[in-house]
C-alpha cells in the first residue's frame, strides 16, 4: 500500500517534471516571502529591544536633602519591581560628566565651582516596564518624596521612538498580513493550475474506479514533497542572502546593533516554516483535486 | 443483470433517450445500434454512472445507480469494463501503465499485475508494445489499449462503445472473437456498433435506438436480426 | 483586423475564466507586492528627508569676542553654499532656552546670572550637505575661527541615524529585489500553466494553418488585459490599505513624521507600475505560447 | 501534385514507412489502405508537415515540403484541409467557431464566414447545432464536424484520416459523396480507411501500406483492385 503510493507518487513527479517545478519554486518562492518577512521583523523587534532597554528615568535631588534621605530613596527605588539598575550620581560627579560631554560649557561651569549641578538617581527601567505610562506613573510617584526636586524621565523621547516603533510594528504586520495572504493565495492557484492540466488523469481514474482517496493521495504526498524541497530551498537562499548582507554590512549593523552578525531565524522558526511548506503544499494539491473530482461523475 | 425503467435523457431540449424499458440478463451478449447521435453512447454512459438518466430507474445486479452515493461508485465500476468511443487514455504514460491501471486501482499484487498484463497486451495485438508512450501509437493501436484496459480484470459487465471503430477488417473480427470469448466465460457483453458486416457475423440480440426509443431485434434465426418496436422483456 | 483580434482576445477570456482570473489575481498579487515595497521604501524615505534635514551645526562663541567678529561670522558662514539657515543666538537666549528645557537645572543657573551660557551661531545645512563628512569638514574648518571656542556638530548622532537608515535602505533594496523577482517569477509561471492548459488550441491552431504571430496575439492582448485590470486591483487595494491604516494610526504618524496623511504612491509610480503590469502580462504570455509553438510542427 | 522520393520514416528503432515512392496527380482521389499500425497516418502528416520524413524527399506542388521554412508552413496548410483520425477539435468551444477557424486564420471576410459555415454544416447533417459546445456531441457529430472545418475553404488538397470510422453506414456513404463531390470540383483527395465496403462501393486507385511498403492497385476495372508490390509512376 505504502510502497504503491510511493511509486505513484515519484511517478506524477516525474511524468510532469514542469509542473512539479513550478509549484516547488512558486512554495520557494512564497516561503521566501514569508521567511524574509519574518527576518526583517525579527531585526526590527531586536533594535526595538535595544532601545527600549535604554528607557531611564532621572530624579533630581533637592540641594540641601541630607544624605540619610538620598540613601533612603535610593534603598525605595532599588526596592522596586520595575527597576532594574540605579545609580546615585552625586553634584560633583555631575559637574565631571557634564564637564566631559559638553566642553564648549566648560568657561561657564568653571564659575560655578564643583556643585554646578544638582545631585540625581539614575533609574534604569526593565524592558518590560520601559512604557510611557509606566515610566510616567513612577515619576509622578517619586516627585512626591520630600528629597526630589525633579523628575526628568526623557517622555517625549520615550513616545515618541516607541510611536515610531508602532509604526514600524503596524507596517510590518499589515505587510506581513498581506505577503501571508498573497503566498497562500499563490500557492494554492497554482498548485490548482497544476492539477487542471492534469485533470484527465483524475477522470480516468475515478472512470477505471479508483476512490476519491486513492486518486487524492499521491498528489497530497506530491505536495508535501514540493513543500519540502520549496521550504528548505527557501530557507538556504534566505540564509544565503541574510549571509551576504552581513558581510557586505557588518559595520553598519554594528553600529546600529551593537553586533556585526545579523542573526539569523531561530530553528523554531525554521522547523515552523518547513511544516507550513510541507501542509500548504498537502493540503492545496488535496484540496484541487477534490474540487476536480465534484466534476467527474 | 442490468433492468432500465422508463429511462428517459434529455440535454437542455433535446431528448437523446425516451421511455427506454430494457433488461439484459447475466452473460447476454448485446448490441447497441443506431444512427450517428441516436443515443448509444448515452445509453452506456448511464450504465456506468458517469450519467445520471433524467427520467426512470436504472439497475445494475440490483443496486439503484441513480441512487448510488458518490463513495459507492468507484466499486460499481471495478465490475463494469468500459472500452470508451474516445478510449480515454492517458496519452502521456506507456501502454503499460494504462492497462495496469484497472488492477492497481482494486489493489491487485503487483506480480498479478506483471502477468497479466503483458498476456492481454498480447491478445489484442499489442505484444511488446508494453513500453510504448500511448501518445506514440496509431489509432487503431490506442484503441486496442482501451480495449485492453477494460477487459484486464475480468469484469462482470463489459461496456465497449465502437470498439472496432479504427481497426480493419481483420482485426476487428479478432476483437470481437475476444469479446465473444470473454463474454462465453460469463461477463455480459453490451457493444454500440455500426458495424453491419460484424453483427452480422456474430448474430446476437440487437438494441436498436431511433428517435430515442429502443426498438428490438432477437436473431431466432441466423442472419439479420428482425427488429420491433416496443419493451422487451 | 483589428476588431478580429479584440473578438479572440475576448472569446478567449471568456473561454478559460478559471485560468484568466488566476492570471489577473497573480499579476494583482505581484504588484501589490511591488507597490506596499515601493509604498514603504517612499514613507522610509520621507523620514530620512525628515531627519536629515535636522543636521544642524552649532559654533559656540569665545565670550570675549566683539560684537563685530561675531556679525563677520555670521555674513561668512552664511554665504557658504552648504548652509540654509544662520542664527545668532546671545547668551542670554541660550540662558533662557536652557532654562525652559531643562527646568530641574533651574536653582544650578539662578546662581549665574543670565549670561551662564555661551553665546552660539546655529547653523542648518542643507539637505544635500547634512552627512556626516560635510558636516565634519565645515566644523573643523570654521573651529579654526578665532571668534569660535568649539563646534558640536552632533557627529555621533547624525552617524547613528544614516547609520540605522542605510541599514533600513540597504534591507529595504534587498527585499525590494527579492520582490521584484518574486513576482516576475510568479507571473511568468502562472501564465505558463496557464498557456499550459490551453495547449492544444495552440497546436490545432497552427494546424489549421495560422502563423504564429496570428496566434500569439490574442494571447498577448489577453495579457494585457490581464495586467491592466491586475495594476488597477493592485493600486486600490494598496490605496485603501494605506487610507485604512492611516485612518487608524493617524496621531502615530502625525507623532513621527508632523503630518496626519500617510502620502500615497505618486501619479508617476501608479503609472509605471500600471505600464509593468501591462507589459508584464502581454510578454509573460507572448513568451509562453511561442515557446509552446516551438515544440508543435 | 504530391510527389514522394524514397521516403521512409523511423521512430526509434520501428521503420513506420521505407522507402516509399508515389505520385499522385492533381484532381486524384486515393485511398489509402492497410492494417493498424501499417503507417497510414504516418503518410498523410507528412504530406501536411506535421512530421518530417527521415529519408527521402516529400513535395507538393513543387514545394519540398521537408525544406520548408517553418514560418511558410501555414500557407502550405491553408491549401490542404485535413480531417485528423483524432478530429483535433476545439473541445470547448462551439461546433460553429470550430469551422470558422479554417476561414478566420486565412482573414475571410465575417460575412462569408456566416455563410459558409452553416452550409457546410448542413452538408455533414449538423444544421442546427452550430451552437453546441464540441465535447457535447457524440463521436460520430465530432467527426462530421472535423469534416466540415476541413472542407470550408475548399483546400487544394484534401487529407481524410478515417473520416467514416464513427459513422454508420448511410451517413459513410454520405460523407463518401461530399468528399467524390469535392474531388469532381477539382481538389485532389487522399482518404486513408480500413472500409472495404466503402472503397468497393466508390472504386479508386488504392495504395496498400504493408510492412512499410506501398503497395499498388488501381481499379482499371470496377470492382474489388488487385494489388501490384512496387512503386506508382
Ligand atoms: N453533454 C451533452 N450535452 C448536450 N447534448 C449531448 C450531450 N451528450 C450527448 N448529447 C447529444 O445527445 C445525442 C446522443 O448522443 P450520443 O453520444 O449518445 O450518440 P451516439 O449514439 O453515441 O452517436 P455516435 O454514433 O455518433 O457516437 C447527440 O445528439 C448528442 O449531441
Ligand atoms: N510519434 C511516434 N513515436 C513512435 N512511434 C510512432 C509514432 N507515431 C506512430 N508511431 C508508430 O508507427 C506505426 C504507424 O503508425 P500510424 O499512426 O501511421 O498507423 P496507421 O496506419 O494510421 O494505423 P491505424 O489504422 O491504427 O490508425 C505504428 O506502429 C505506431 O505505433
Ligand atoms: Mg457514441
Ligand atoms: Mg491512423
Amino acid at each position: 500500500m505504502m510502497h504503491d503510493l510511493i511509486r505513484r507518487t515519484l511517478r506524477g513527479l516525474g511524468e510532469h517534471p514542469y509542473v512539479s517545478v513550478v509549484s516547488t519554486a512558486v512554495i520557494t518562492t512564497s516561503l521566501m516571502l514569508v521567511g524574509a518577512w519574518a527576518l526583517v521583523t525579527l531585526q526590527i523587534e531586536v533594535i526595538l529591544g535595544a532601545w527600549q532597554q535604554d528607557a531611564h528615568v532621572s530624579l533630581w535631588l533637592k540641594q540641601d536633602s541630607t544624605p540619610e534621605a538620598r540613601a533612603a530613596l535610593v534603598d525605595r527605588v532599588k526596592a522596586r519591581p520595575e527597576v532594574t539598575e540605579v545609580t546615585y550620581v552625586t553634584e560633583v560627579e555631575a559637574s565631571t560628566w557634564l564637564r566631559a560631554h559638553m566642553p564648549e560649557l566648560g568657561p561657564a561651569l568653571d564659575d560655578l565651582g564643583e556643585t554646578a549641578l544638582p545631585a540625581s538617581v539614575e533609574v534604569v527601567l526593565g524592558a518590560d516596564y520601559a512604557t510611557t505610562e509606566t515610566a510616567s506613573s513612577f515619576a509622578a510617584e517619586l516627585q512626591a518624596d520630600p528629597s526630589v526636586t525633579s523628575v526628568d524621565h526623557a517622555a517625549d523621547w520615550v513616545a515618541r521612538a516607541q510611536a515610531f516603533l508602532g509604526l514600524f510594528r503596524t507596517i510590518g504586520i499589515v505587510f506581513g498580513v498581506v505577503v501571508a495572504a498573497a503566498a497562500l493565495f499563490l500557492v494554492a492557484n497554482t498548485v490548482h493550475l497544476g492539477v487542471y492540466a492534469r485533470r484527465d488523469e483524475v477522470e480516468i481514474m475515478r472512470l477505471v474506479g479508483a476512490t476519491d482517496s486513492y486518486i487524492i493521495a499521491p498528489f497530497a504526498a506530491e505536495g508535501a514533497l514540493q513543500g519540502a524541497a520549496g521550504s528548505v530551498t527557501a530557507m538556504l537562499l534566505l540564509g544565503g542572502i541574510s549571509h551576504l548582507l552581513t558581510r557586505q554590512a557588518g559595520e553598519v549593523f554594528a553600529a546600529v546593533m551593537g553586533q556585526a552578525e545579523l542573526p539569523f531565524l531561530p530553528g523554531v522558526w525554521l522547523a515552523g516554516l518547513t511544516l507550513l511548506g510541507i501542509s500548504v503544499g498537502a493540503v492545496a494539491h488535496a484540496i484541487s483535486v477534490y474540487r476536480f473530482l465534484g466534476r467527474v461523475p | 443483470m442490468i433492468k432500465l425503467y422508463h429511462v428517459g435523457k434529455t440535454y437542455g431540449e433535446r431528448d437523446a433517450l425516451r421511455d427506454v424499458n430494457v433488461h439484459v440478463e447475466r452473460g447476454e451478449f448485446v448490441y447497441i445500434t443506431g444512427a450517428s447521435g441516436a443515443g448509444k453512447s448515452t445509453f452506456l454512459r448511464m450504465l456506468y454512472g458517469a450519467e445520471a438518466p433524467s427520467t426512470g430507474k436504472l439497475l445494475i445486479s440490483g443496486q439503484n445507480v441513480t441512487r448510488l452515493a458518490r463513495d459507492r461508485m468507484p466499486f460499481l465500476r471495478r465490475n463494469v469494463g468500459v472500452i470508451h468511443q474516445d478510449f480515454k487514455l492517458l496519452l502521456d504514460r506507456r501502454v503499460g501503465d494504462n492497462v495496469a491501471l484497472t488492477l492497481e486501482v482494486i489493489g491487485a499484487p503487483r506480480d498479478q499485475i506483471r502477468r497479466r498484463v503483458p498476456a492481454v497486451l498480447n491478445l489484442v495485438g499489442l505484444k511488446g508494445r508494453e513500453d510504448a508512450r500511448v501518445a506514440e501509437l496509431s489509432g487503431g493501436e490506442q484503441q486496442r489499449v482501451a480495449i485492453a484496459r477494460a477487459i484486464v480484470n475480468d469484469p462482470a459487465v463489459l461496456l465497449a462503445d465502437e470498439p472496432t471503430g479504427n481497426l480493419d477488417g481483420a482485426m476487428a473480427v479478432e476483437v470481437m472473437e475476444i469479446l465473444h470469448a470473454i463474454n462465453l466465460r460469463g461477463t455480459t457483453v453490451l457493444v454500440a456498433t455500426h458495424d453491419v458486416g460484424l453483427m452480422e457475423r456474430f448474430p446476437k440480440r440487437r438494441l436498436r435506438l431511433e428517435g430515442g426509443r429502443v426498438l428490438e431485434a432477437r436473431p431466432r434465426t441466423p442472419g439479420p436480426g428482425r427488429f420491433e418496436a416496443g419493451n422487451s422483456a
